[in-house]
């Protein structure tokens, strides 16, 4: 059975991280969402494997059902929908890859160098202490064989389910609820507010150049006129200027 | 049926009518449906709250409470048993043995961190009682409302009784949740919807300035003392680190915590009870508009009368007198706390009697009579007649209540006269006679008249008595002061209703030729009516025209800025109430409509027989539920003075008396001088314009605040101008020295360093690229930098 | 009942975790189109949820908070996707553009 | 099962995962099976609503007919457009069926239970939500514009419908106390084999069913719901360019989603496998499945009337409906199953003592009282909406005529 179960970790783990990494590095816009959604499903599935079934669903409904929705439309309304051919990654990417690289070496360096948390001792601090560092990597083999061993869990303790989460949700963490409850009706409205586009009464944004053109074109007329935009522009400039929209 | 455990629908149903009005009101634009949900909530809510009483005088409030917070039950503990364990509260010479037995229940509201707010709700006798009392005088404000709101319709088109009536749910919602709830900090949310919905309510005709105005006014003027009361909920909480009402452990009436409060001593020297009581009692001098923060009161005649009674008897000022009685315990750990309650209550008293005296709009004088007997509310709870200030509330809430829809159902009558402007309509100068054209207004206010006036047999005698006899019975020099104002403030009661009542209901009436308004007192200033381009200089023909053209139109205000020759217009002005009235030629006075008449019949009941409550015994003789209210509060019976009680008698008989004398034959036409003002003109004057307290707060604070500004702007322009302006001349002149050092000296080298300045500037300029990316770069490079430095330097 | 705490020590768990944080942080950090950089945060709040629930269920599973933290993040995660969508296409409306390098009206 | 297995294999993991499969096995052999019924249903029925024989020649009835069409559909050539994305134009129906097919996983076919876990309601409805990832998938893979129109269509239509779904749910899950499919069936058990034990009966599941069915049959995609394959304007929207085999996996997705659309509401509303005899050990789950299979059969036959009867609705008008319409009546009706559990559960202990006070202690006197203060409100709330909508589309809101 441990062996299943770590088949299917490994399995789950090799899924969310290759399309992770699909996600990053491919070229269609597209497929990178279609990866995502691929990872995400992965996650979920890594959520049921750690018996929280509740957060597996919720990470279905939400990510894969949603957020990922929620991309592939903002692609497509976007218009950027091939994207094949052009530059995908920044300039500078080996940077970022450095600095992805060097924390992922500086995260996973002590975890094989103490291989267990000291979830035993409760009580103490759960970083690692300082002072036994060099007794702790003194004898790297012994540890992780004496700690590993799988703890008789005889009484098979309750794990907490979805009615728990809906007992807590209402009693010690009612304010929190309340405030990402808040928090989500808040983001909402913001990005109506944000994405909304006016049908009737379109403004135009100027940019710099264009402002100081526009100024410099009043003062020269010697007209004390208040600037409105979208009437006075200087004849050429209007359909071509950057900012111009339909 | 169980009426306790329903005692939370109480203020749940006119909530309950406030969301369905709010929300289906848009829907059903309809003042029956609106009006008839608010009615029909209220009388399931006196049913209850009447339940509720019955219950709890004729079973008491069974083996005390149970508290049934779901999750958080045992960090609140056992919940409010107070069976009369409060038996300290010896301190001054106030005797006061707790509130008795109690029902109460609660649930866990919000759990923060370690500390869970319960919400609840507890029924003990004043609760009950104050219940009771509430709920009736809301229903019949309620009833009365339909009938006095029935035809305001400003702006044209525009039924606004909905919301009105969703305002006065909301309003008699939060007393009534103010009065159950089982902490402070429930029973302050309450308090501060009150407020809001003062503010609302005052400022309804918001078109009026002088409306919007008095709204700003009562909501800035009482949130100062709210703001005093919630630093002493502050206070209080810290020292007691719950809000709950109850004697138990961790609730704030603790005798251990009272006893704690009472020898600790915080600034000035005071003790901590002393500062506590005192901060609260601001919350009540905001409230309950004593001394210093009473101006808003009068002003608040602006909103519609039956919000006026609700203000004045079931509501807002009783609030402020509940707070005290609720926080008694605190209080009374204080003699200090307990001198000033009685010091400003009884100033209050007689100084608002005072003014009611020389007072010519009928509602002004009865909100001026409404202060005066909040201070003998207030001043008994300060001398320790705890249950007489409760009884007085109780009883003077009905006949102020009565009071208050008598003179809106007078308004009501006399607009059909000299039409819908609040200048004439309330003029007091303006009626007269109105006996014969309203009889059972007539009736019923003269039985409110009567309890107000102190005469025996009606309710007001009784309470007011034994506010009295409590002073009196007091011994020292503080109840002998208290009880010669009161003596005093008394018999300007009786006088000034007196006044009022000669000069509105007997008499000739004077109403066809109304008194030209005082511009001075214009209180309904400009307000164009619908018509858009409406001149705002308009001629009184003008106005009539266009009155006569807009057959629908509605209430209408306008200013009548000029003369007696406008009275000749005064049919026309009032054109649009007569299409209201269904166009009756003889423009008298009538008697209002059954739901404004059956209010006042039942208030009047109430008015005459509150005070049965607590009869005392007199001369040994014993009656039928004798110290009634006495017993169901469980604190000790009053005893009954014969020589006060004469006295008071007395004098209620001389202010009748010599009201009646002055102002027998007074008034024989509305411009004539008020009787008074011929004797003591420069008396009356003062007492007129309310010894110019709001002049006073305009010249000191206002003027004070304006001078402020202008002290700050001066500073700015001035001293801190000059000081930019003085560095900027002496860098001009440095700068034109450093010019000449720098051309002919430092030519050379600070060309150099200039051009190494802008190459070293260039260099840098590359890393703000202003791409979002190479930011998010270096901030994880900062953190992996941390991250080693954390796992290798040290 | 075995279950993956008896199979798997928690250290792999963290160790993927942290292997898709940083595959995350290096799309947010490399991708020219801003939708990709929304990718990769996503990915990378997904990769904190891991480690929530990892450490819920070996260290504390009879208690609720590390399964209510992972709720509140993926509330988080919800707004923000739902806010930086907006934006993008707010910004495509004006700039006609969603690469990150050429939005760089930052730029000193 | 996996008692069987292991009887024959003694190695407890292989039998886990030889009775997991027994069961995928079993579910696609059946959902197979019962989308040819489903087809053949249809057309029966729509024939006969229209007047007309439908299917008749192959076989007795025409009951032959599918595996006709599928011989036919099976045999035809595999196409895919030249500018497609290959790979996730061949993806997207395999998307489409897995989602589908995953939700059958914890729907218990009468006494037979595949899975039962803690979150079996919610999971059906986040695992169908996963298709709308395919449909977005098939429309933006074959490079076609009413392919695309289609798929976005279907997208918007499906996250829409997902909310008023979820909330009428909820009501369902507030009710029962548990997400356990198992144990939202077992609350409507009655032992005397009462139907009125159902939750359709109750006006909580009324309006629940009400709003959940609609609902559903948006998500599905059913008429009068079809946008996003609205033959006469997009062709077959996301499903133009399919042909062959792929276009089959997508029909028997769209049936196998339909059936599953059925077996939930049959399960949470009607009771599900219950009925008079389904208790009995071996017969009583023979006869469980036939009421299951009746109830879904049912159902579906709702569904292809409605198909026959009502017109297909206008996009904005299809939004209008979901927001403005279902989504109220969900939040009304999850604020009548508060009060519901309020008024049966709790008693005067938690405050609540409303039966008690009342003077009507016992538990049917309770029920009743949670009857009609839940029915008015649901019905209020109902007719108000709809008459919210049927105002608010058409007017603006005008001043009543002054009062005289």
């Amino acid at each position: 059975m441990d062996f299943i179960i770590g088949l299917i970790f490994w399995g789950l783990s090799a899924l969310i991280l290759f399309s992770g990494l699909m996600v990053v590095i491919v070229k269609n816009i597209i497929h990178a969402a279609l990866w995502l959604i691929a990872s995400f499903a992965g996650i979920a599935a890594f959520y049921f494997l750690l018996e929280a079934p509740y957060i597996g669903v919720v990470q279905i409904l939400v990510y894969t059902g949603a957020i990922s929705i929620l991309m592939l439309f903002a692609i497509m309304l976007t218009r950027q929908v091939t994207g094949e051919g052009t530059q995908q990654l920044f300039k500078r990417w080996w940077v970022a890859a450095l600095v992805a690289f060097g924390l992922f070496a500086v995260v996973i360096v002590p975890t094989i160098w103490f291989p267990r948390l000291p979830v035993a001792e409760r009580g103490q601090p759960t970083y690692w202490p300082q002072s036994d560092r060099a007794a702790a990597s003194a004898t790297p083999a012994a540890a992780p064989a004496a700690q590993q061993e799988p703890q008789p869990e005889a009484e098979t303790p309750q794990i907490a389910g979805a009615f728990e989460i809906g007992r807590s949700f209402m009693a010690e963490y009612l304010l929190p609820f309340e405030v990402s409850s808040l928090l989500l009706l808040v983001a909402l409205i913001g990005a109506v507010v944000i994405a909304y586009e006016e049908r009737t009464r379109r403004r135009r944004i100027l940019t710099l150049a264009e402002e100081a053109e526009l100024r410099r074109s009043v003062a020269g007329l010697g007209m004390e006129r208040p600037l409105q935009a979208s009437a006075q522009l200087p004849p050429g400039k209007s359909e071509a200027g950057t900012a111009e929209r339909r | 049926m169980d009426f306790f455990a329903l005692a939370w629908l109480i203020p749940l149903l006119p909530l309950g009518a406030f969301v369905f009005i709010t929300f289906f009101s848009p829907l059903y634009r309809s003042r029956i449906i609106s009006g008839s949900v608010a009615i029909v909530a209220m009388l399931i809510a006196v049913v209850l709250a009447w339940g509720i009483l019955f219950q709890a005088a004729s079973a008491g409030f069974g083996a005390g409470s149970e508290s049934h917070a779901a999750p958080a039950e045992a960090a609140h503990g056992e919940g409010t048993v107070a069976e009369g364990a409060e038996g300290e509260g010896e301190h001054g010479g106030v005797h006061f043995e707790g509130f008795g037995g109690a029902y109460s229940q609660s649930i866990a509201w919000a759990a923060t961190g370690t500390t869970t707010f319960n919400v609840g709700y507890l029924i003990d006798a004043p609760v009950a009682l104050m219940l009771a009392m509430v709920t009736l005088a809301g229903f019949c404000i309620h009833l009365f409302s339909m009938g006095y709101m029935a035809h305001d319709e400003y702006p044209a088109g525009h039924e606004r009784q909905s919301r009105f009536f969703s305002f006065i749910a909301l309003f008699t919602a939060s007393m009534l949740g103010m009065v159950l709830a089982d902490n402070l900090l429930l029973f302050f949310i309450c308090w501060e919807l009150m407020g809001l919905c003062s503010y609302l309510l005052i400022g309804f005709w918001y078109f009026k300035p002088s409306a919007y105005r008095a709204a700003r006014k009562a909501f800035i003027t009482t949130r100062i003392g709210d703001v005093f009361m919630m630093l002493g909920l502050f206070y209080l909480y810290t020292q007691a680190g719950s809000l709950t009402f109850g004697t138990a452990e961790g609730q704030i009436f603790n005798p251990a915590l009272l006893e704690r409060l009472h020898n600790q001593t915080t600034f000035f020297g005071m003790s901590a009870a002393t500062a506590i009581s005192l901060l609260i009692f601001m919350g009540t001098v905001g409230k309950s508009a004593q001394f210093p923060l009473h101006v808003w009161l009068p002003d608040a005649m602006e909103g519609p009368t039956p919000v006026s009674a609700l203000i004045h008897a079931a509501t807002m000022v009783a609030a402020g007198v509940f707070l005290v009685a609720r926080t008694y315990p605190i209080f009374i750990e204080s003699e200090t706390a307990l001198t000033v309650v009685a010091a400003v209550g009884a100033f209050t008293a007689i100084f608002a009697a005072l003014i009611a005296v020389a007072q010519f709009d009928i509602k002004r004088i009865l909100a001026y009579s409404t202060l005066s007997q909040l201070g003998f509310m207030v001043a008994a709870l300060g001398i320790g007649g705890w249950v007489a200030g409760l009884f007085h509330l109780l009883t003077h809430a009905f006949f102020k209540a009565l009071l208050f829809l008598g003179s809106g159902s007078v308004i009501h009558g006399m607009e059909a006269a000299v039409g819908h402007d609040p200048n004439k309509a309330q003029d007091i100068r303006n009626m007269g006679g109105l006996r014969r054209f309203m009889g059972v207004t007539w009736l019923t206010y003269m039985i409110g008249y009567l309890a107000l006036a102190g005469v025996p047999f009606f309710s007001g005698f009784f309470s007011k008595d034994e506010i009295i006899a409590d002073a009196f019975g007091r011994g020292d020099t503080l109840g002998y002061v208290v009880y010669g104002t009161l003596s005093v403030a008394s018999l300007l009661t009786a006088f000034y209703m007196t006044r009022q009542i000669m000069v509105v209901f007997y008499g000739p009436f004077r109403g066809f030729q109304p008194r030209p308004v005082d511009p001075q007192q214009d209180y309904s200033e400009a307000v164009p009516v619908e018509t858009p381009a409406h001149d705002p200089a308009h001629s009184p023909a003008v106005t009539s025209a266009s009155h006569g053209a807009h057959d629908s139109t509605a209430k209408t205000y306008t200013t009548h800025a000029t003369t007696a020759a406008h009275g000749a217009t005064a049919h026309d002005t009032h054109g649009g109430h007569g299409d209201a009235h269904g166009h009756h030629e003889a423009h008298e006075p009538h008697e209002s409509p059954w739901q404004m008449t059956v209010p006042l019949i039942i208030l009047a009941l109430f008015a005459f027989g509150a005070g049965y409550a607590n009869i005392p015994e007199v001369a040994g003789i014993e009656f039928p539920g004798q110290h009634w209210l006495s017993h169901f509060l469980q604190q000790e019976a009053a005893e009954f003075n014969i020589l006060v009680a004469g006295i008071a008698t007395l004098l209620s008989l001389a202010g009748i008396g010599l009201g009646y004398a002055m102002y027998r034959g007074a008034f024989a036409r509305a411009t004539d001088l008020d009787p008074l003002e011929a004797r003591m003109p420069g008396l009356f004057r003062i007492l007129n314009n309310k010894f110019y307290i709001d002049e006073l707060y305009a010249a000191t604070i206002g003027r004070f605040t304006n001078w402020f500004g202008r002290g700050l702007s001066f500073f700015d322009r001035n001293v801190v101008d000059g000081t930019v302006n003085g560095v900027g001349v002496g860098s001009l002149l440095l700068a034109k020295i450093n010019f000449i050092i720098d051309d002919y000296v430092l030519n050379q080298g600070a060309d150099n360093l200039a051009e190494g300045t802008a190459i070293t500037g260039d260099g840098l300029r590359q890393t703000t690229t202003g791409k979002i990316q190479d930011y998010g770069a270096l901030i994880f490079a900062g953190v992996l930098l941390i991250a080693l430095i954390y796992l290798y330097a040290f | 009942m075995r279950s993956i705490v008896t199979a798997m020590p928690l250290e792999a768990i963290l160790t993927v975790a942290a292997a898709l944080f940083c595959i995350g942080l290096f799309g947010a950090l490399s991708r020219r189109n801003i939708i990709g950089i929304l990718m990769g945060v996503e990915l990378m709040l997904n990769a904190v949820n891991i480690n929530l629930i990892a450490f819920w269920r070996y260290l504390e599973p009879t208690n609720t908070s590390g399964l209510i933290f992972a709720i509140i993040a993926i509330t988080v995660a919800a707004a923000e996707a739902a806010v930086g969508l907006a934006m993008v296409i707010a910004v495509y409306r004006t700039r006609l553009t969603i690469n990150a390098d050429e939005v760089d009206t930052l730029r000193g | 099962m996996r008692a069987m297995w292991e009887f024959f294999f003694g190695v407890g993991w292989l039998a886990t995962l030889t009775s997991y499969l027994t069961i995928t096995t079993a579910i696609l052999v059946a959902g197979s099976l019962v989308m040819m019924l489903l087809t053949w249903i249809e057309r029966r029925g729509l024939g006969y609503m229209q007047d007309r024989k439908g299917p008749n020649r192959v076989g007795p009835f025409g009951l032959f007919q599918p595996i006709a069409e599928a011989i036919k559909t099976i045999t035809k050539e595999d196409i895919t457009p030249t500018d497609a994305d290959r790979w996730v134009h061949f993806l997207a129906p395999v998307v489409i069926l897995a989602s589908t097919v995953a939700a059958f996983a914890v729907i218990p076919w009468g006494n037979l239970i595949p899975v039962d876990i803690n979150v079996g309601v919610l999971y059906i409805v986040a695992v169908s939500a996963v298709h709308t990832v395919g449909i977005l998938m098939a429309g933006w893979a074959s490079n076609n514009k009413f392919a695309l129109l289609g798929g976005m269509r279907g997208v918007a239509q499906a996250i829409s419908y997902e909310i008023p779904q979820v909330l009428s749910l909820v009501s369902i899950v507030m009710l029962v106390g548990s997400m356990s499919v198992v144990d939202v069936i077992q609350n409507q058990m009655d032992p005397y084999g009462n139907i009125l034990s159902w939750h359709i009966f109750t006006p909580v599941g009324l309006l629940s069913f009400i709003v959940f069915w609609i609902a559903s049959l948006a998500e599905g995609e059913r008429p009068p719901f079809d946008n996003p394959e609205a033959e006469s304007e997009l062709v077959a929207g996301y499903m133009t360019e399919y042909g062959g085999m792929k276009f089959a996996v997508l029909f028997l997705a769209n049936y196998l989603t339909n059936f599953a659309i059925c077996a939930v509401t049959a399960g949470v509303f009607l009771g599900g496998g219950n009925g008079p005899g389904s208790d009995i050990p071996i017969l009583g789950t023979l006869l469980s499945v036939f009421y299951f299979l009746a109830k879904s059969l049912g159902l579906f036959f709702v569904m292809v009337w409605i198909r026959g009867v009502v017109p297909r609705l206008r996009i904005d008008e299809l939004m209008h409906f979901a927001w403005k319409f279902l989504l109220p009546l969900a939040l009304v009706n999850i604020f009548s199953t508060s009060l519901w559990i309020a008024i049966i559960r709790w008693g005067a202990e938690q405050g609540m003592g409303i039966a008690e006070a009342l003077g009507a202690p016992g538990s049917i006197a309770r029920i009743a009282v949670a009857w009609v203060v839940t029915a008015i409100i649901n019905v209020v709330a109902f007719f108000l909406v709809a008459r919210l909508n049927a105002t608010r589309g058409v007017t603006t809101y005008q001043a009543t005529p002054t009062a005289v």
